[in-house]
């Protein structure tokens, strides 16, 4: 294996402070040049339990976790237990020195020696990690520096001497772990996790109105948007529900705000009534669902692909809509600003799928250009008295007015209504409304994303994957070719509405296709079967709550495993 | 003062008799009286008959789902404390479906108008029992007699210290106009009660027994003391008091929330070079 | 034409009372022996407005209605107006003398002189109609003495004249309306609507408890329980909302009741995170699903079939599920019960899916031998005290006990779950408790009613349909059948699991395939397509929100606009 | 009196110093006290970390979604009456997510006892404001501070006429103990809203905060006097009355609604001949 990269896993138990030393270390690596792909495997408690932090770290592109553990910071001494048997070859254990190693090879640290505190062990655990990726320490000291520049002086020096002590203690004690070969990228770049990258690209796209209410993997979104929201003008309201938190987004929209909502598909479950006020209504609203495991409560703090079916049917009566599943964050912020953008001009609502572990799964992204982005759509301002809001149109998109501007009058109605929104029951206009609504579809399909495809094209493997499974997929197609395999990879970043001409020869050129998605039933499969009539019989789905890796994918396709659907169906 | 025919005239489905067309007239008044133009002002009902209003009056409207009239207008004033927004539904829509909203309405205190017909029963699905309805009172719904004890929306809003509480009588329009005017007026949160008899329904709420109830408050009367406004609004057998029961200068929620305007939210431009250094600290 | 029906509509404002003459007509018309097919079209208000009540009578059978009125029956001057277009030949208006008839014929009817108060003109009517139709007099007499019989011997005697007279006088006037054929059926058979006929299916199944929240066209449902509840036991309670109705009636469920809950879309919509639960929980639940226009209030009176997709992906996560579409009142008690049976047979959330038309439609139906009815299935209550709610089971179906019997604990939980059902984030228990859950689909699946099949074997057109609109595509395929087409019509009672095996023949053997269905998108063609790759292109669709008739459907089909597809999807 | 050990002894989820470790404690001791056996009790939770609670306790349960605690628990009562029902879960699960059936189990008035542990905060999900977070306490979501006034649910019960209102601290077990023990023993819904302390995520509220404040009511205190009911209730700041507050003895819902009971739903068997004769009511 040629593979460079190096997996450092940090664990130990909910409130030791892992996800500090992890997020540390990844901005330094980001910094450093290094690109990182990190998962958060954690559980849904406060304190306690066994969570870990996972850097896949490499001087070369990486697309998705990897099994396997070169590094291995035990916090607490279970996690020395529960994951010796993941050490690679060349694995070594970092821990205190009075834990049991239990025959693992490793460093035992004494962070007693080290910190004058215990407060101090995340850093003492930095400076080792640093020395054994053979890491330039400025760019953990200069973290050091930034980080705890307002607790004052006294604190940066005792933090930068225990990195210090602890490096040189690393020094000695290496077994010979063999560095990272050094970085090739140079420039900033931005650290972000996909639920950030999410509220950037809405930010980016001029949202200044979020209404929600939390829930795992979805808060995130939120608090990013709070976080800016004085700097950048945005009202963020955590609601009493989510049938509060999609209404009241209605309204705001309604009256010109500029609008989302955030939640996870147990929330989401909640506001399917309001997404169909949307569609009748004719209301813009982006809504971001980050998948977890369920049914009910699942696994609150895994992740999943399985509420697709959820967001392509989510309301009664029928209405048009269109759903993007980014597959890394920096789709995640393209694909966010992009749905706003199609929210507004088809002025249907439009959903963002995500998932747990492109949430909470930092990437180094290259800063965008936000000057080259479009400018996304806005209402009016301005209109005649006489301006009627479901005014008929060719394109079933009626000129939208917000109230308040002008002497026009915005009139909206849940019941069916009149082009000037007022209720009515007459069959004729009924029919014209609903043709006017759903042929919102054909500006939706016009615009929709064709997949991304890479790789041979005309490949003996073909693995379709969508959102977050990209990573994963790629990777297992690209190991495929160097094994000198013919191998492609299709990935949708837009599910619906799907357009089967910019795909549908992809898979006749190939031997095999293979669906690669998250969850037990192969819903997007089922959904290509039903818009497309193409049947993809093969299948690697996952669903124990854990993100896909290459070898996941690469051991079913061996097993032959992958043609065997799930159960009954 | 606008003439009233601003609000224009149009023919309704409500019964004849139905206390909701003078619960319109008094609205129609007070804010020719308030002299609010139609196209600034933004009318949130749920679904009902009282819900319904919004396409009796000529102003903009968002006529949206049974329950949840009160998110959207608070949604709507957010993005745009400039707009004048009115919030009217029925007793079953506000306190029934919709009775999350409205106790989390009362705490944010938001500047806008709630008005509540409340005929104590489901109107436009023909009778059964609304939260309001008083326990005992036999339906189709509920041949035993509504099971559960009356809410009282007044005695909660009064003991969550809302900050404008009235109750008011579609029977006596002047008197109802004069608390709309003033629940406008009020910069908060204003809940109105309204007494509606509901003839097709409610036989035991009728016009008369409300009639014979409702008093109206004496003229002494201190709407800032709460305690006295704690006994005013438990009072609901013989007689019921009607005007404001209470009302307190608690902060509005615009006011502590400081990305609230000023100016709407649909007039600010992202900042993109603000923008770009957010991207930045990222890095 | 031998069409032997007679359509009686009976027109005229909410509160007129219209309802009424039509319940006592239709009553009188099932004991006289007659079939009658109901078709109510009222707007959403109280008062007012336009509503109407349509009887399609017939001696032979008769299964949707009919364009066309034969005897349109005014209560107001706005109904001639607006409906003596649609006279038949025939045709006939019947109303007060003092009414503009426009010149449409019919019987001027001196309703002040017939009635000595307003009150009155109701049986009036039903004089005129009964003398109209040759309808035996004593089975009107015998309603209106049974029905104000409470009211005393005076006002029965009252009623009784007046019918009279309005026979008399409707003797003399009639223009020669030719009589409705003598009948052909003999013996007793029950006047049902689809609502009614759901709650009775409930009953007989043994539920005895039902949580709900009223909404049109549902409400019936919940009305017709709590009109028999105390006699049979049962527990009804009008919930808070949606979202408790559906919670309450789990935990009812839970403790051992057998639980129902009846809705529409909308309220359906606010249901789906319950419906999650049920899935998670393995608590058995039925949910009636009432259809009306959507999305949001959309046509809160009229029908539709639109929230198929609904109710097919309710839920976030995945679990199985079955749905149920009857189309007439008798299938609605027998689909009820057996969903009852199902939900908990299977522990999973079972659905049962009618719409306004269905709701609302009277039909005479022979009357139900209980005796013949198997006994459903019910929960244990007794059991060991290590019992775990959740034991392996190759069905996936585990034993279900009911607490409090018995020393054994009863843990249910929504968060993902070990046997004993507590809480736990393993990834093995995890996969190996949605496989369990999985598995319960294969014996949804062998247990799924196969659709009915009826006509030509070898069809030049088959009709496909589902739900309510089996009459109308019936009567659709046997209108061909005697202008010499060969047709079939293949009704699905229950559109999920769908067996393939069960229907597939019967497309290979038909020329032309057309799906018949009442939405806009078609939802059941989309879903035939995605389980089993069977495309049916040709598609006639209403979504005007009023029921289908066979002529619509023959229109189309001649126009040659069945295989238009409706907008871009 | 069982032993406690019948109750079990579960290894928690919970933060060491957390509140909710005494209430469990608290409520092992009323169980114990009251004789119920395990197999008798049904708990019915939401989510949160409070809603974790009957995984830490032996007996039946039934633990539900976010916010929705209180409906299958009301549903569970009127299916079997003689299943003791507790309800336990947080402060925005019980009065944030499940507001609406706060208000309704309020008016319903089953015989069920429902804990909430008030932290007054979202503990699992990290740290929000919940309904009852004081208004202007800064969170990382709320960071100008939370905009809505707090909501304070032993005044609005008590405005509503609950049947039994009271008020305890998880840091007073014994007392605690004994509000469980009155709780269960009450006929009708008791809420007993107990405040606790969650030492990660509240630094505004933590256990000395609640220690300098909490004061049981007075020995001669009337809690049937809706009155001083109404004073106590409101008190919450520099004192925070502990004890309960407010009692009545309004007739149950099972009382008022023919069809539940006695006796489980499970057990009745549906008579068929009366089944015959409802059906030939239709022809
Ligand atoms: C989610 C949902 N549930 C139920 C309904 C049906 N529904 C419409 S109006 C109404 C009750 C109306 O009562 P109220 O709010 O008191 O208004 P009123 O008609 O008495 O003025 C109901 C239950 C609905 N439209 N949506
Ligand atoms: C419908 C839904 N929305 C949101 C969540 C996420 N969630 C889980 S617990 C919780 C808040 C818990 O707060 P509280 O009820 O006060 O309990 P605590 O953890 O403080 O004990 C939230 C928002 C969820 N599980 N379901
Ligand atoms: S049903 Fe009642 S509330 Fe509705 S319009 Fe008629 S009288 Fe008014
Ligand atoms: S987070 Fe707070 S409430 Fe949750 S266990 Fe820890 S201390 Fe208790
Ligand atoms: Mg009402
Ligand atoms: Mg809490």
């Amino acid at each position: 294996m040629s593979d460079p990269s190096i997996t450092v896993v940090i664990g130990g138990e909910a409130g030791q402070g892992l996800v500090t030393v992890g997020e540390f270390l990844s901005k330094a690596l980001i910094r450093a040049g290094y690109e990182i792909v990190v998962s958060q495997d954690y559980m849904s408690r406060i304190r306690g339990g066994h969570n870990l932090f996972i850097i896949r770290v490499s001087p070369e592109q990486a697309l998705a976790p990897r099994e396997g553990i070169d590094l291995l910071v035990a916090l607490d001494a279970a996690t020395i237990a529960l994951h010796r048997g993941e050490l690679t070859g060349r694995g070594l254990v970092v821990a205190d020195e009075s834990y049991d190693f239990a025959g693992a090879p490793g460093i035992k640290v004494p962070f007693a020696t080290l910190c004058p505190r215990p407060i101090f062990e995340n850093i003492a655990a930095l400076g080792v990690l640093a020395r054994l990726l053979c890491l330039e320490p400025g760019w953990l000291t200069d973290l050091i520096e930034e980080n705890f520049a307002r607790k004052g002086g006294e604190v940066v020096g005792q933090n930068l001497s225990v990195f210090k002590a602890a490096q040189a203690f690393a020094e000695g004690a290496n077994p010979g772990f063999a560095c990272l070969a050094p970085p090739k990228i140079r420039g900033k770049r931005l650290m972000l996790d996909g639920a950030a990258a999410v509220a950037l690209g809405g930010l980016a796209a001029g949202v200044d109105f979020c209404s929600f209410y939390p829930m795992t993997p979805s808060t995130g979104v939120a608090l990013t948007l709070i976080a800016h929201a004085r700097e950048m003008g945005v009202v963020v309201e955590q609601a009493e529900d989510e049938i509060a938190a999609f209404n009241m987004a209605l309204g705001a929209s309604y009256a010109g705000a500029t609008a989302m909502v955030a939640t996870a598909g147990g929330g989401f479950a909640l506001m399917c009534e309001g997404v169909s006020l949307a569609g009748m209504t004719e209301t813009p609203i982006v809504a971001v669902v980050g998948q977890r495991p369920g049914p009910a409560t699942g696994l609150p703090t895994r992740t999943e692909q399985g509420d697709l079916n959820l967001v392509l049917y989510a309301g009664h009566g029928e209405f048009p809509r269109a759903v993007f599943a980014p597959g890394a964050p920096e789709q995640c912020f393209h694909l966010t600003r992009r749905a706003v953008d199609q929210a507004e001009r088809h002025q249907s609502p439009v959903f963002v799928l995500i998932d747990q572990y492109l949430a909470d799964g930092y990437r180094a992204v290259e800063p965008f250009d936000l000057r080259g982005l479009p400018e996304t759509a806005r209402p009016g301002r301005e209109g005649p008295a006489d301006y009627r809001r479901y005014a008929p149109d060719d394109s079933g998109v009626s000129p939208r007015l917000i109230p308040g501007f002008g002497p026009y009058l915005v009139c909206v109605d849940s019941d069916e209504h009149t082009p000037d929104g007022h209720i009515t029951e007459d069959g004729g206009v009924r029919t014209a409304m609903v043709d006017k609504r759903q042929r919102k579809l054909r500006g939706l399909t016009a615009e929709a994303l064709a997949p991304d495809y890479s790789g041979d094209p005309e490949p003996e493997v073909l693995l379709v994957c969508w959102g977050s499974t990209l990573g994963a997929a790629s990777e297992a197609a690209e190991i495929l070719r160097g094994q000198g395999k013919k191998a492609a990879c299709l990935h949708f970043p837009q599910v619906y509405p799907l357009v089967p001409e910019s795909f549908a020869a992809h898979f006749k050129r190939a031997g095999e296709v293979v669906m690669v998605e998250g969850n037990a039933t192969g819903q997007f499969a089922e959904l290509i079967l039903a818009k497309t009539g193409i049947r993809i019989a093969k299948r690697i789905l996952r669903y124990d709550g854990r993100p896909f890796t290459a070898k996941y994918i690469l051991d079913r396709l061996d097993a032959g495993q992958a043609g065997e659907t799930h159960a009954a169906d | 003062m606008l003439p009233i025919e601003t609000y224009g005239d149009y023919e309704t489905a409500w019964c004849p008799g139905c206390g909701n067309h003078n619960i319109l007239k008094a609205l129609k008044q007070a804010l020719a009286a308030l002299d609010l133009p139609p196209h600034k002002l933004a009318l949130f009902s749920g679904i009902g008959q009282a819900a319904k209003s919004p396409h009796y009056l000529n102003c903009n409207f968002f006529n949206g789902l049974h329950g949840r009239s009160l998110p959207p207008a608070q949604g709507a004033k957010l993005a745009n404390p400039e707009l004048a927004v009115i919030v009217e539904s029925g007793d079953g829509c506000s306190y029934g479906e919709g009775g999350n909203h409205f106790l989390a309405a009362v705490r944010r205190n938001l500047d806008i108008t709630c008005l509540v017909h409340d005929n104590q029963i489901y109107g436009l699905t023909k009778g059964q029992a609304s939260p309001t309805t008083g326990q005992g009172h036999a339906t189709k719904a509920q041949p035993f007699g509504a099971p559960s004890e009356a809410f009282n929306p007044v005695a909660v809003a009064v003991a969550m210290r809302a900050s404008f509480v009235a109750r008011g009588f579609s029977g006596d329009t002047e008197h109802l106009s004069e608390l709309i005017m003033a629940g406008v007026r009020h910069k908060g949160f204003a809940l109105i009660d309204i007494l509606q008899p509901c003839v097709t329904f409610n036989h035991v709420n009728t016009f008369g027994w409300y009639r014979e109830r409702c008093v109206k408050l004496a003229d002494g009367y201190d709407r800032t003391d709460w305690r006295a406004a704690m006994d005013k609004a438990a009072e609901f057998g013989e007689t019921i008091p009607i005007g404001v029961i209470y009302e307190n200068d608690r902060p509005t929620f615009e006011s502590r929330l400081p990305t609230v305007g000023p100016g709407a939210l649909a007039e600010r431009v992202p900042d993109m070079d603000r923008m770009a250094e957010i991207l930045l600290s990222y890095a």
